[in-house]
């Protein structure tokens, strides 16, 4: 972090709002796990989205108050959640029928990288010994409609997260839509990464210079 | 604020394009969509392709709907029924083409088309003249032919009760084909003979989740195929 | 039936008892349209079925009183019928799952012809004009456990239906188990047709003579 | 007479040989059959395959199994959990494979193998580690995996009621994998806080239909995994 605190950017509260802001009324969403789980808390006043949470349940709602946490409720991150009024429950196969069959509009995930064709990888730094874990990842990006990565623009060392080409292993080829970062919204086009909004404060130079790929302005 | 509800089958069916491919629920009479298909009949789309378990009886719903020649393709398993003469004679007359499919086949292709499988090996049909030309292959020593997804641009379903999120509740063996077409068409239209609001009901049993369905019109009184038929009614 | 009157034999009442005799209790049942409808009625006392038929109902029950018909409650032969205590309603993709799964213990279908490999003609002519029609037979014959023919030995005209190879469009190949004729109970095996049991007063030469294959003695 | 009903979860699982494959219920904690688990640690067979979506937590149910050295393979989505310490043990010793699939084929290649579907094209996984090595297509320009059904020996499920006849009503998102692993397993056993009379379930709510279901015993207050794990719980 200590990299971007020169700069104005965004908090990932701020990176969840604008990313929010996107997502039209009555949307079915699926949010990862970490950040993209802050989206829900920012959705714009007058839009309903119906969650859906690939352990089988669409209308999904917040954390059950205190006491009433029930271990048999629970979200992808198992955590304990609610079932909002026109929630449905539903086994696993029918669960990603609803994702892999492109039912979902919008899937939204954390990265490690994503290539400039919109390659991502979030599920494993490849590390010997490392116990492989995948989940629903590469369902999720390959049947929803619209895949949006929310993710600082670089990792704690400083290295860009948007790179030319992923050099961890991959969750997808080319399925990523566009990327929330602390420091821009960038759309992937057929031309590659393109800038469509800076965080205020923040310039051009400074997100391509933290960008391991070639930026353009959006159209 | 989610709302499906549309307020007429003809509202429901107003988009629907010549050509269009169209998924009608429906076993014999039981879950027939006899208002929505009547509605189509008035809105006037030509050149669909029908997929549907069987092709109507008498000349009301899915047989008026062929009288009508609105029909070029039908896929299905089971053409004949008692009262069926509307498709037999626009068959042998050239009108309307056949794609004859084993009745799990089609339900399994049309599964497929709804939850993103393109195609799949099942052992039904291997050896029949409904499997000739099919593309087979052997696993295990046992042969299976590939058969594919199938999709459609509108899927028109009776159900029971549904809600304004388009959670659906369907009748006894009506039920049938009406999920997995949910699943399988880009515009799905239910009529069911209640619409309630959200959280009227339960999460546990609903049958059809609202994320595959797109319109909801309440028919409170849905006629039956076979008391149409036997009165000698035909529509329009 | 001319030809066969001078010949005591069962009737199709007696074929559907000799048939249902060798169901077991507990059984999973899917009984085609026409005489194998009849079995239901010949259950022996202290075993119970479970009826399934293809349009979405396990435990399906006997005919509704008059005036107690629902359109909407129907077999696969569109029926009334009514749904007994431990029924259930489901799609029929799940119906048919049972069915080509392998869950269903015995499916129980009419015939045009039967081949001595078991090649099983029962769902076309294939007369030219005739109107296709083939329903769920085939995908039956393919799952299903265990497949028992019940069909009059002969044609009108004395033809035989049980062949050495099926002369009309095929259902499936090598699917029959075992066919229940008014003359005998014939298994088929890797020799081909072999008697299993004779009708009162039938000989096995009158079988033979009237089978348009081999039959051999059961072992 | 039809009574799938079982006096104990040790009768439930007392033919499970060494090898077998087994399927157990489960996200999680929610859905996981926990005294059925137990029950199979008693009962002793190893060399097991293990078919679940993740591997347990602390050293109860899932996590106990492994630990007691009984599974040799895994096929499963998500071994990592918190609190999950057994099973890297043993995959890094090299005494449990790991076969890591995506949950969404995981959970297809199960309905598959219930559903007699020998194998389908699905496009996850394409072009990622998990992918290499399988067979692909292309169709209408885009590109395909291979993959099979799976099937299993025993399925070891947790409902929340189910009837004699093997009927199930599931809990909330603890229904999970238990609908599709009851259709994949030669012999499935279904623990319920209830078991009712045939008649006792609406027909119309059934989720999973007896056809499916050979074994029921009733475990009226099943364990809570994470409250187990709280206090440090092991088993046996």
């Amino acid at each position: 972090m200590s990299q971007h605190t020169a700069t104005a950017c965004w908090t990932r509260e701020q990176m969840a709002q604008r990313l929010a802001s996107d997502i039209a009324d009555g949307s079915y969403v699926n949010l990862g796990i970490g950040i993209p789980e802050l989206v829900a808390r920012f959705v714009p006043e007058g839009r309903t989205l119906v969650y859906h949470t690939e352990n089988g349940l669409l209308g999904m709602g917040s954390s059950p108050e205190e006491g009433a946490e029930d271990p048999e409720l629970i979200n992808a991150g198992k955590r304990y959640v609610t079932a909002n009024p026109g929630a449905a429950y539903f086994h696993h196969a029918d669960s990603f029928a609803m994702i892999r069959g492109g039912h979902l509009d919008l899937s939204v995930l954390g990265a490690l990288q994503v290539g400039q064709t919109g390659d991502l990888a979030n599920w494993s730094t490849g590390e010997p010994g490392a116990i492989p874990a995948v989940g629903g990842a590469m369902d999720l990006v390959a049947g929803v409609k619209e895949v949006f990565v929310i993710t600082q623009h670089t990792t704690r060392d400083g290295a860009p997260k948007l790179v030319e080409r992923c050099t961890y292993p991959l969750t997808g080829l080319g399925v990523v839509d566009r990327v929330y970062t602390d420091l821009a919204v960038i759309d992937v086009t057929p031309e590659g990464f393109s800038l469509r909004e800076l965080a205020p404060g923040v310039s051009f130079e400074t997100v391509q210079e933290r960008t391991g790929a070639p930026l353009t302005r959006h159209a | 604020m989610i709302n499906k509800r549309v307020s007429s089958a003809a509202d429901a069916v107003a988009d629907v394009s010549d050509s269009a491919a169209i998924m009608i629920g429906g076993f014999g009479e039981a879950g027939s969509p006899i208002e929505l298909i009547h509605a189509l009949i008035d809105q006037g789309a030509k050149d669909l392709t029908v997929i549907s378990n069987n092709c109507g009886s008498g000349e009301v719903g899915l047989a008026a709907l062929l009288k009508a020649r609105r029909v070029t393709k039908v896929i299905c398993s089971f053409p004949r029924t008692a009262n069926s003469t509307v498709f037999p004679e626009l068959y042998r007359e050239g009108f309307t083409e056949l794609e004859l499919v084993p009745q799990g086949t089609l339900a399994e292709r049309i599964r497929a088309g709804g939850a993103g499988v393109h195609a799949f090996y099942t052992p039904t049909a291997v050896g029949t003249p409904l499997g000739e030309g099919k593309e087979s292959r052997s696993f295990d020593g046992r042969e299976y032919l590939l058969e594919y997804g199938l999709k459609a641009d509108f899927a028109l379903i009776k159900g029971r009760i549904a809600d304004t999120h388009g959670n659906v509740l369907y009748n006894k063996t009506a039920r049938n084909f009406g999920p997995i077409m949910a699943m399988a068409a880009k515009t799905t239209v239910i009529q069911a003979e209640r619409i309630v609001e959200a959280g009227g009901l339960d999460p546990e049993a609903v049958v059809t989740p609202g994320i595959f369905i797109d319109r909801v019109v309440e028919i409170a009184e849905p006629a039956h195929e076979s008391a149409l038929v036997a009165t000698g009614a035909s529509y329009p």
